[in-house]
Parts: structure tokens; C-alpha cells; sequence
């Protein structure tokens, strides 16, 4: 079997295919270019269907619920009948929007995050190979910002626009960390093409740079907009946030954008900071590192949704506190240690200047912590629980103010 | 191959639409929208000399993202002021400001 | 041949854009309108090869600035109010003005460089991301401006926080 | 030019399409029967309230102030970082200055409260 030790035969013999047909060479190469997209495109869209089955079956059971069980087996079908419904129901679209914006957010919010995986490579020689593949993941992830600044303004509802302000004011927030911490695998790699990222983990970055691992892992999911950071649309509580006048399949978009975002942090942070496609055999048989990417992904994303099952929400100034005065200084810090170490470790290989960077953020770790105990002393009174009370802090209703809108 | 006049023909075009929005509208953040125009077509000049006369070169690369950061400033400076100015006024019209008239 | 009409069809969308950015009365409109100029200027670097400055240009441009921008005109503004006429009435002069200098600097451009074209040898280095980060600090190289950057962007912060928040007990009364 | 980057260019015509399909499908496939009370501005139960505005908040630009500052700077670094092979010691610490840099940018809209949420 050639094929499974080189799959880009596929695309040589799709392209002698369609040059036989009488194609120009040209038209073929732009041909091929339509369709690798199009089954880069339509591979997450379908892959979606299956995640929104697995999330909610996932955090039923977290939550001691059975889930969706009456359609199909284990009630697998239950997203093909979400989808028909949601074909099926009246797009109702605000008399007062702005009709071209309205129709335009759900669009971006969708396509912004497809576009994330052009520049993920996906096994040895296959998949995304673009030399500042790192800022490119940045730059796209600013058309998902735009996208619901956008819905929040078009529909001309003034909870929507305050939603959406919110919502992005947390994005961009949570951008900061995320921006830093990618700085170091860059560092690391001394390159910001994915592919060679993935190349230069002998001993995968986690190892050697397991705090950015856990600010990028964190920070995405606030920039994701989930649990315990969702609470710019947290459905028990306020409507909806930004997507309030949304219904039928532009509603869908927003929310199938969502979870494949989902799905794609834990595709990065599989490529960045976990080896990607690296794994044993991988080489020989670049399917399987496919295989393996998937799996590490997969492990992630199932983090991201025990965290979603298991957290409660945060509130908000402690959510932009959480990134500014704590993610942004530490990751700030990591930064300039691992920059000043490796320059001295770099001659080490490959284990040593692993290990030394790992000792380092240890030690950068139990320093935030005692700094956290110190400002926590501080700030608030602590909720222990005394003999005959529960442990909780008191409630004491804000003053009365005058109507303010916001 | 594209030859170079018509990056600079287009920076042109895009610097022109610029001035006409910095000189014609009355709000400022319309003005700033001119002026974002007007330092893109700066970019575009720059790079395309970079690209024609010089690839091998970092100087107009370095350029560039000195224009970024410059750029960058002038923004978050301009809308401050813009901002306080709106807080004062409740205007954010540029006629509205007419305190140094007299 | 594909370059080209990649270049072409930018550059028509590029300045339709801007004319939208600076004509339409709907200032959200507008913003967007420079938005996609923002975006057709990355792509024409894209088609010069600096990949880096081009997603630097959305990162920054797309991602900061016009974001800024739109967040300056929505919070300034009421909800469904209209827009009423964004226009000076000197706006012929502007015009004039305006549409003179393009003509020149075009007529020049022509007269200077008519139909300059890419030098065969001229390749961009394939690590020239690399290379632009070593010029920028070193000492022979760009430093200065390098650091410069840096504390005029610092000056910007420090200013634009001073002059926009005038700290927390000031917003009180100001709100009383 | 780099054929990723052809690509990426034919995945960008392409991909808002992917996403526009299903809208277009299911605008069609619905039923329509507009009234003015279904299009109406959707509040909380009751009747919409004309003139309230949006309270201007300057926290919102703040934060979108202080992200711009710090998104230019990181976007210096990458280079940086990318050449760190070619760097002398020297380089290494214009660098680290840098940061720095960025750090007391950070500690003064701290001190100054720009970046407290407040009610």
C-alpha cells in the first residue's frame, strides 16, 4: 500500500486524472487547490455534527443526566434532527436591522474559525506548511472578533450591542495571554511555521514550557466563550448576549462555530505544545500521524468539555482581572526566563534544555502561588466555615444608585 | 507580472480618497478613518519599493513596521482625546469644538 | 496571469472600500468599508511577498485599530438614532484639493516609472523573517528605532489612559 | 508565490461560501411570515423603551486601548524570536528591554485602575 506511506499520491493521481481529461495544467493545479479546500473545509463542518452529539452526552453524564438517548442508538441521530429542525424554522430577521451586517456575522463567525485549518499541518509533509503560521492563527482569530462585534450592532437591539461590547471586550482580553504564550513555542522552534514547530519537538513543548501550555489552554477558552467564561451569553441568566435576535440556521452558525472552535484550541494546543502528528510510526505512515493528531486532539477538547461540565461561572471583573493582572504578568515573565535560559541552554540538547525550562516554570509557579496567597489575604475576608454556618460569604446588596442603562 | 506604477498608482488612488475624507468629514473618528487610508497607502508605497528595488534588504521592511507602531500610537492617542473630548462636549463633532475660536 | 487579476480585483474592491469609508453617512458602514481596505492592502502584501507584514497588517490594522475605531463610534453614539449628514459643507474644496494631488503623484508615477518590472534575479529570501528580526536589534541595524517603537508606544499608552479614564472616584462624579 | 499561500487565497473565496450554504438553505426551506410584532425589537417581556441609550462605558475602550499597545509590541517580538539563532547576547537583552518596556506599560494602566471593571 504506497498510498498510506505517502498520501500525496492521491493528489498526483487525481491530478494525471484530470490532466487526462484534457485539462490544462493550470485549471488542474486550481482544480486541486478547490477541492483540497473544499475537504479541508467540509471534513470540520461534518466533524461538528458528531462533537455536538458527544459534548452534550459528555456533560449529561458529568452531570448525572442520560442525555440525548431517543433518536438512533445512544440517541446519535439527536444533531441530524437538531439540523432539520433548524433548516426547517422561520428566519425571522428585525425589522429595524442592518440587513447586509445581519446577514454577514454568522458567515464570519463560521468562516473565521474554518480558516484556522489551512495552517494546520496534519502529518509529515501533509497539510498546512505557511511560514508565520502562528500570527496567521492571530490574525484569523480577529475575523471571529469582528464577526460578533458585527451581529451585536446589526440587529439594532441595545442588549445585543451591550452583549457583544462585553464579549468582546473578553476576547480581546483573553488575546494578550494567548499572543504571549504562542510566543514561545515560537521561541523555542525559532520558527512560526507549524510544520516546523512540530519538527522541533524531540521532547514535546509541554515539557519544556508547560506554564505558556496552560495560559494558551486557559486563555482560549475564553476566547472560545465557554464555560466557566461564558457568561456574556450564559443561558441561564441573561438571554443570550450578542446572538439574541438570531434564530433558525444563522443561530446554528454561531453555535456550530463555537464548538469547532472548541474542537480546533485542542487541535492547536495538540500542535504546539504536544507534538502534533509526532508519534510512533508517524513517519513511515503519515496517515497514522493523522491518526495521532486527532487522538491528542480529541483528549483536549474532552478537557475543555469536563471543564464546561464541572465549573461554575466566573463573574466578570473576575474574569478580566484573571487575564490582565494575572495571565499577561506571568506569561510576560515566563517569556523573558525561557528567553534568557535558552540562549545559555541551547548548545545542551534536547533533554537537559527541556528540563531546565521545566525547573524554571516550576519555580515561576510556586512564586505566582505565593503571590496569589498574599493578594488573596488582602482582598477578601476569607469564607471558612465556622461551627453551625455554611461556608458562605455574606451577601450585601449593592447602594441604590440611579437608573443607569448599563 | 505586475509592474510597479500600479502599486504606486493604486497607493496613490488610496492616498487621494484619504485627504478628500480627512478634509470633507465633520466627525473625528470619520477623520481618523481617513487618515488609517492615508497611512495604508504609505504602506503600500513602501513595500512595493521595498519588493521592486530592494528584496534582499530589511530596510523597507523596517520601515513598515516603524509606520505600524506610529500608526498604532497615533490611533490610540487620537481617540483618547476624541473620547475625553466627547465626555466634555457630548459632541463628537469637529465643529461642535470651538473653543479656541475666540 | 493569475497574479495579475488577483491584483487587479483587489485593488477595485481596495478602493470602492475606501471610497465607502469616506462617503457614507452610516459611520459604521464606514468603518467597515476601511476594514476591507485594511484587508485588501494585507493581500496586496501577500502578492510582494512580505507574508509577515501581511498578517501583521490584519493582526494590527484589522484586529486592533478598526476595532478600536468601530468601539469609538458605537459607544458614541445612540442606538437607532440617525446618522444625519457627516459632510462639510466645504467639502468641493476638499475635493478639489484632494483630486488634484492624485493626479499629480499618478502623472508622476507614470512619467517616472512607466512600466518597471520585477528584475528576474530578484527573489525575496525565503528567512527574510528572520533576517528582519536580526536587523531589528542590531546594533548596526535598526535598534534605535527598534526601542524607539517602544517608548512611543509606552508614551502612547501612558498619555491615552490619562487623558480617556480620569481614574476611578473622577468617573464617579463625573457620572453624578 | 508560495503555492500554500494560493491555497489559503482559494480557502478564503471558499470557506464563507461552506458557511453561507446552510443560511441560504434554511432562509428558503423555512417558512416566512413576517408581522410587525415578530420583527419587533426583542426585550425582556416588555414594550420596548424608545430613548434609552447606551450609557457611554469608557472601561470598553480601555481595554481595547491597553489590547492595541500590547497586540503592536508582541507583534515586534515574533521576528525576534524567530531569529534567535542569529542573536548575540547583546540582541537577547534589547529584547528582554523590550519587554520590559511593555511590563511598565502594563504596571502604570494597573496603578492607574484603567484595567479594574467597575459598576
Amino acid at each position: 500500500m504506497a498510498f498510506l506511506q505517502d498520501p500525496t499520491l492521491i493528489v498526483e493521481w487525481l491530478r494525471q486524472l484530470l490532466l487526462g481529461w484534457g485539462l490544462s495544467p493550470a485549471l488542474t493545479s486550481l482544480a486541486l487547490y478547490v477541492l483540497g479546500a473544499l475537504a479541508l473545509a467540509t471534513g470540520p463542518l461534518l466533524w461538528v455534527i458528531f462533537l455536538i452529539w458527544f459534548e452534550r452526552k459528555a456533560v449529561a453524564r458529568i452531570q448525572d443526566r442520560l442525555g440525548p438517548n431517543r433518536v438512533g442508538k445512544y440517541g446519535l441521530l439527536q444533531p441530524f434532527a437538531d439540523v432539520l429542525k433548524l433548516l426547517t424554522k422561520e428566519d425571522i430577521i428585525p425589522a429595524k436591522a442592518d440587513k447586509f451586517l445581519y446577514w454577514m456575522a454568522p458567515i464570519l463567525s463560521l468562516a473565521g474559525v474554518l480558516l484556522l485549518w489551512p495552517a494546520v499541518p496534519l502529518g509529515k509533509g501533509i497539510g498546512g506548511n505557511v511560514n508565520v503560521a502562528v500570527l496567521y492563527l492571530v490574525a484569523v482569530g480577529t475575523l471571529s472578533t469582528f464577526a460578533i462585534l458585527v451581529a451585536g450592532w446589526s440587529a439594532n437591539n441595545k442588549y445585543a450591542l451591550l452583549g457583544a461590547f462585553r464579549t468582546v471586550a473578553q476576547m480581546i482580553s483573553y488575546e494578550v495571554p494567548i499572543v504571549l504564550a504562542l510566543l514561545v513555542p515560537v521561541l523555542l522552534a525559532r520558527s512560526m511555521n507549524l510544520q516546523d514547530i512540530v519538527a522541533a519537538q524531540d521532547v514535546w513543548f509541554v515539557v519544556a514550557a508547560p506554564l505558556p501550555a496552560l495560559i494558551f489552554f486557559i486563555a482560549s477558552i475564553a476566547e472560545v466563550g465557554r464555560t466557566p467564561f461564558d457568561l456574556l451569553e450564559a443561558e441561564s441568566e441573561i438571554i443570550a448576549g450578542f446572538h439574541i435576535e438570531y434564530s433558525g440556521m444563522k443561530f446554528a452558525m454561531f453555535f456550530a462555530g463555537e464548538f469547532l472552535h472548541a474542537f480546533t484550541v485542542g487541535v492547536l494546543g495538540a500542535v504546539l505544545f504536544f507534538g502534533g502528528w509526532r508519534g510512533p510510526g508517524a513517519e513511515a505512515y503519515p496517515i497514522l500521524g493523522l491518526f495521532y493528531l486527532w487522538l491528542k486532539a480529541f483528549l483536549l477538547y474532552f478537557v475543555i468539555v469536563w471543564v464546561r461540565g464541572t465549573f461554575p461561572r466566573v463573574r466578570i471583573d473576575h474574569l478580566l482581572d484573571f487575564t490582565w493582572k494575572f495571565l499577561t504578568p506571568l506569561a510576560l515573565v515566563v517569556l523573558m526566563a525561557t528567553a534568557v535560559l535558552d540562549k545559555a541552554l541551547v548548545r545542551a540538547g534536547a533533554w537537559p534544555r527541556a528540563l531546565g525550562l521545566l525547573v524554571v516554570n516550576a519555580v515561576i509557579w510556586l512564586l505566582a502561588q505565593r503571590w496569589l496567597r498574599k493578594v488573596e489575604k488582602r482582598l477578601e475576608p476569607p469564607m471558612v466555615a465556622q461551627p453551625g454556618q455554611y461556608p458562605v460569604a455574606r451577601y450585601t446588596p449593592p447602594e441604590p444608585q440611579a437608573a443607569e442603562g448599563d | 507580472m505586475i509592474p510597479l506604477s500600479w502599486y504606486l498608482v493604486v497607493a496613490a488612488l488610496l492616498f487621494g480618497i484619504g485627504v478628500y475624507g480627512v478634509l470633507a468629514r465633520k466627525n473625528a473618528v470619520a477623520i481618523l478613518i481617513g487618515l488609517e487610508l492615508m497611512f495604508n497607502a504609505v504602506l503600500v508605497n513602501v513595500l512595493a519599493f521595498w519588493r521592486y528595488l530592494q528584496p534582499g534588504e530589511t530596510a523597507g521592511l523596517v520601515f513598515a513596521v516603524v509606520i505600524f507602531a506610529v500608526a498604532a500610537a497615533e490611533v490610540a492617542v487620537g481617540l483618547a482625546l476624541f473620547i475625553a473630548v466627547y465626555r466634555k462636549f457630548g459632541s463628537s463633532d469637529v465643529d461642535d469644538i470651538n473653543l479656541l475660536k475666540w | 496571469m493569475v497574479t495579475t487579476f488577483v491584483f487587479l480585483l483587489t485593488a477595485v474592491v481596495m478602493l470602492v472600500a475606501a471610497l465607502i469609508a469616506v462617503l457614507k453617512d452610516n459611520l459604521v458602514h464606514a468603518a467597515m468599508g476601511l476594514v476591507v481596505t485594511l484587508f485588501g492592502t494585507a493581500v496586496l502584501f501577500v502578492l510582494m511577498e512580505a507574508y509577515f507584514l501581511a498578517v501583521a497588517q490584519v493582526v494590527i490594522y484589522v484586529g486592533a485599530i478598526a476595532i478600536l475605531i468601530v468601539f469609538s463610534i458605537m459607544l458614541t453614539r445612540r442606538v437607532g438614532a440617525a446618522w444625519g449628514a457627516q459632510t462639510n459643507p466645504t467639502w468641493p474644496f476638499a475635493l478639489l484639493v484632494a483630486g488634484l494631488l492624485t493626479v499629480l503623484v499618478t502623472r508622476m508615477v507614470r512619467a517616472w516609472a512607466p512600466d518597471q518590472v520585477l528584475p528576474a534575479a530578484a527573489a525575496v529570501p525565503a528567512d527574510m523573517t528572520a533576517r528582519l528580526g536580526a536587523a531589528l536589534v542590531d546594533p548596526n541595524g535598526y535598534v534605535v528605532p527598534f526601542e524607539v517603537a517602544s517608548v512611543l508606544l509606552l508614551a502612547a499608552l501612558i498619555g491615552a489612559v490619562y487623558v480617556a479614564w480620569g481614574g476611578r472616584k473622577a468617573e464617579k462624579e463625573t457620572h453624578k | 508565490m508560495d503555492s500554500t499561500w494560493v491555497f489559503i487565497g482559494v480557502f478564503f473565496a471558499l470557506a464563507p461560501l461552506l458557511a453561507a450554504a446552510p443560511i441560504v438553505i434554511g432562509h428558503y426551506l423555512g417558512p416566512s411570515k413576517p408581522n410587525p410584532i415578530k420583527n419587533d425589537v426583542y426585550e425582556c417581556g416588555l414594550k420596548t423603551v424608545g430613548d434609552a441609550w447606551v450609557r457611554f462605558k469608557v472601561q470598553y475602550y480601555l481595554f481595547a486601548l491597553v489590547f492595541l499597545i500590547f497586540d503592536v509590541e508582541l507583534v515586534f517580538l515574533y521576528p525576534w524570536a524567530v531569529a534567535y539563532d542569529m542573536l548575540p547576547t547583546f540582541a537577547v537583552l534589547e529584547g528582554l528591554l523590550f519587554i520590559v518596556m511593555l511590563l511598565a506599560a502594563l504596571m502604570y494602566a494597573w496603578k492607574r485602575e484603567a484595567l479594574d471593571w467597575y459598576d
